[in-house]
């Protein structure tokens, strides 16, 4: 059974629109750090970035209370089946952020005599924004998370600021 | 057919208790119809960090789990015994009521009391000579 | 015994890859009587991503960002140990200026790693504000180094015979007060953990490592120091500038995990000391070595130059045979050693003392895993 | 000096070669060569001076293996490397065999198995020679030069 998310079976417009925007502004992240994205993970957690401004700075350990997996570093090929299995156990609705090149396609890592990594998240799981850098600075954290929100209530929050013309 | 008297009154109970079957079943069944469906192979599986699960968690537990499920037996039952009370506290003497359930909940801490002596919280550390 | 149906049987966990506290994609397969571990075998491989292999397929130049992928806290300890090993091959010294510089940034680069883990590993034990006292502090110094080298984290500003931006005023000036900063933190530190009477009763006289077992797994770095043995490679194998500097190496006296913790907090002390003295005695001269070739083509034969990283002895072992991309690298990286002690020391603790032992020893799972 | 006493150690051990090492070029101040049967006797004359193993690793010289083992001492400055030269699995010859040292240092259980895994080369007596770092299913060791040896990108 390939991983994916499916629609209720009763869908009522009002409703979907304001459970969205609840879910937006809730974003419980999975902790799952792979490698140096993680750190970059924590840092945009903390004090001086505090993803807790958007709702989404409570880190469950657990994939049973997590609805976004932010997967942060690179996935090798001994790490492939727990990622699917991790994104399996996560309740609907669900999202996933790939931070960093490795995430995004395997990055400094991809080389044609490549044989220990996953070149890609999007390979093994649906993956809804992608952050490239190496590691990506937190305020790019940050701006994914609000991408992301915006892709769930699809209302523009961020897009206002992004048609400012210089 | 009219309905006798003394059974009219327990339709309140019947209220009552189909009132607490909708409050607890009500949301499964929303959450059933309205949320997302989420699908994948290993769903149901036990978390685990990831990996699939070694070996099954049917094995002799160490007795001392044991020891922390009857005193919170004790205590829970405590509670029980309070919500009576509760409707009668204060109509007589204040006073004697509050005494009576110190003396009946002090005589159920001592419970954790002769626990706490005999060592039931402490985990000793068995000592690692190097 | 009433056979009663059910054998007694240990209960195998996995403290998986997916786990807060073994900070990064480390498994630990837990067999267990009750809250006591019979057997707790580290299984490593979660975060391989094939550095040596890559080092055979790229010349001297190109490996240089993978150095600072492997140890990303203390990236600049690995740039440091690559380049010297290169400049071993290669015959080149490094004007003074430049390695005054290496020293200030790297030793700035331990105190930002020592910083990660003091509020990694107190969010292990349960304490959350730690971490965010510690975070702030770390904040203060990436922008220091960020100022420099351009990147916060997976640094690759050291070249082969020297550095290739000097520092500037402003740097300078920053770096005094953040040390007058971090000085007047310590303070806090000192009274929210070291004092804490909750981190005392967990972390005292868990743990233990003497000194021969130190000897049989290869320990090194704090982890080591917290035994009571003084090795430190900046003192028993000097390079670079450290001759110059006077700072001691903090040692713990039982080698229990309470001991590893403080060493590390008095080597960050350390550490500022060393930048202070380097800030006062910074000579002024080329950054970089004149005439560095452009196609590096090492003489044949090779090189172990070993560095003091924030988790331990970092060695860059180089095998050249005098073409464009070296034959063979080895990193030994400290916390493979660190690490290769867990099921010794592990036997008959609580799950929760493991979970103690497991952050004193301060692994960075890429690094293990190379 | 640490160096001497080493020196009296491994003598009485006929190895093939015990020399000094140039310290300011390669970092060695003791390069001994030595063959992988002697390597226990080797380890535990390094372990009796209260020397430590800093790593162990091998080359693939495509036609044999060298096993590299860095020995070094918490208290003196001196760094012994042990070169021992394997031959290489041919159609004849058995595979690549060394004994293990991990019975005097168990932390050489790690860095032997990650040469198993990485390089192919087993070790007698080890307790558990499985793979350490690649899945248990991989059949490939990646670390062999004729494994995906990609054209010059220099």
């Amino acid at each position: 059974m390939e991983a994916k998310t499916g629609d209720p079976l009763i869908r009522l417009g009002l409703l979907e629109e304001a459970l969205n925007l609840a879910r937006a502004n809730s974003l419980w992240p999975l902790t799952f750090g792979l490698a140096c994205c993680a750190i970059e993970m924590m840092a945009a957690g903390m004090a001086r970035f505090d993803l807790d401004r958007f709702g989404a700075g409570v880190f469950r350990p657990s994939p049973r209370q997590a609805d976004l997996m932010l997967v942060a570093g690179t996935i090798s090929k001994k790490m492939g089946p727990a990622v699917v299995r991790l994104y399996e156990q996560m309740p609907a609705p669900k999202w996933v952020i790939a931070i960093g090149n490795c995430a995004i396609s395997g990055g400094p890592f991809n080389y044609p005599s490549q044989y220990a990594i996953v070149p890609g998240a999007d390979l093994i799981i649906p993956v809804d924004v992608y952050i490239p850098g190496c590691p990506p600075r937190p305020e790019a954290i940050i701006e994914a998370i609000l991408m992301l929100e915006e892709k769930i209530t699809k209302r523009g929050r961020l897009r206002k600021f992004r048609d400012v013309k210089g | 057919m009219e309905i006798p008297q003394a059974l009219s009154d327990f339709s309140f109970v019947l209220v009552f208790l189909i009132g607490a079957a909708l409050f607890a079943l009500g949301p499964i069944i929303l959450a059933h119809l309205i949320a997302p469906r989420s699908y994948g192979a290993a769903r149901g599986d036990t978390y685990e960090c990831g990996m699939a699960v070694i070996g099954s968690a049917w094995i002799q537990v160490a007795v001392i789990y044991y020891l922390f499920a009857l005193l919170f037996l004790a205590f829970d039952v405590d509670v029980l015994f309070l919500f009576p009370v509760l409707l009668a506290y204060g109509k007589g003497y204040a006073w004697r009521d509050f005494v009576e359930i110190t003396i009946f909940i002090g005589i159920l801490s001592l419970v954790l009391v002769y626990a706490w002596r005999r060592g039931v919280f402490s985990w000793k550390r068995k000592q690692v000579t190097p | 015994m009433i056979e009663l149906g059910i054998e007694e049987k240990t209960y195998t966990l996995n403290l998986g890859p997916q786990h807060p506290s073994t900070h990064g994609v480390l498994r630990v397969v837990l067999e267990m009587d009750g809250e006591y571990i019979t057997k707790a075998e580290p299984v490593i491989g979660y975060g391989h991503r094939g550095h040596e292999h890559m080092a055979e397929n790229r010349n001297y130049q190109q490996f240089l960002p993978n150095m600072g992928r492997v140890d990303y806290l203390h990236a600049l300890a690995y740039n440091q140990g690559y380049c010297m090993a290169v400049e071993k091959l290669l015959g080149l010294t490094v004007p003074e200026r430049g390695e005054f510089i290496r020293v200030i940034l790297s030793e700035l680069n331990r105190i930002s790693s020592h910083l990660v883990w003091i509020g990694a590993y107190l969010l292990d034990l349960g304490a959350f504000t730690p971490i965010l006292y510690a975070f702030d502090d770390r904040e203060n110094l990436l922008d220091l180094l960020d100022r420099i080298t351009g990147s916060r984290l997976t640094y690759c500003f050291y070249r082969f015979g020297g550095v290739p931006r000097d520092l500037d005023e402003e740097f300078i000036t920053g770096t005094r007060a953040f040390i007058k900063r971090l000085r007047s933190r310590f303070r806090d530190y000192e009274s929210l953990v070291t004092k804490n009477v909750i981190f005392i009763n967990r972390t005292r006289g868990v743990g233990l490592i003497t000194r021969d077992q130190a000897v049989k797994y290869g320990l090194t770095g704090p982890t080591l120091r917290g035994s009571g043995i003084a090795y430190d490679i900046r003192k028993s194998e000097p390079y670079s500038a450290y001759p110059a500097f006077d700072f001691q190496i903090p040692i713990g006296d039982k080698g229990d995990v309470f001991d590893r913790y403080l060493v590390r907090i008095l080597e960050m002390e350390q550490s500022l000391r060393i930048i202070e003295q380097a800030l006062n005695q910074l000579p002024n001269g080329p950054i970089m070595a004149d005439k560095v070739p452009k196609r590096l083509k090492p003489a044949a034969g090779e090189v172990y130059q070993a560095v003091e990283s924030a988790r331990g002895e970092f060695g860059c072992y180089i095998v050249s045979q005098g073409d464009l991309k070296p034959y063979r690298i080895k990193l030994r990286v400290p916390s493979f050693g660190n690490l290769s002690i867990l099921p010794e020391v592990a036997v008959d603790t609580l799950v929760a003392d493991l979970v103690a032992i497991l952050g004193s020893v301060d692994v960075v799972i890429p690094e293990i895993d190379r | 000096m640490l160096k001497d006493k080493l020196k009296t150690a491994l003598a009485s051990l006929n190895l093939a070669q015990v020399s000094d090492g140039d310290y300011a070029r390669t970092g060695y101040h003791l390069e001994v060569a030595a063959g992988p049967g002697q390597m226990p006797a080797v380890a535990q004359a390094m372990l009796d001076q209260g020397c430590f193993l800093e790593s162990l690793t091998a080359v693939d010289l495509r036609e044999s293996f060298t096993l590299v083992y860095h020995f070094a001492s918490f208290d003196e400055l001196c760094r012994t490397v042990v070169h021992a030269s394997l031959t290489k699995e041919t159609k004849e010859a058995k595979g690549a065999q060394a004994p293990t040292i991990s019975l005097v240092y168990p932390g050489a259980d790690w860095y032997e198995r990650e040469v198993y895994d990485l390089f192919g080369i087993k070790f007698a007596g080890h307790p558990n020679l499985k793979r350490l770092l690649l899945p248990e299913d991989a059949d490939f060791h990646p670390l062999l030069k004729d494994f995906g040896a990609e054209p010059g990108n220099d």
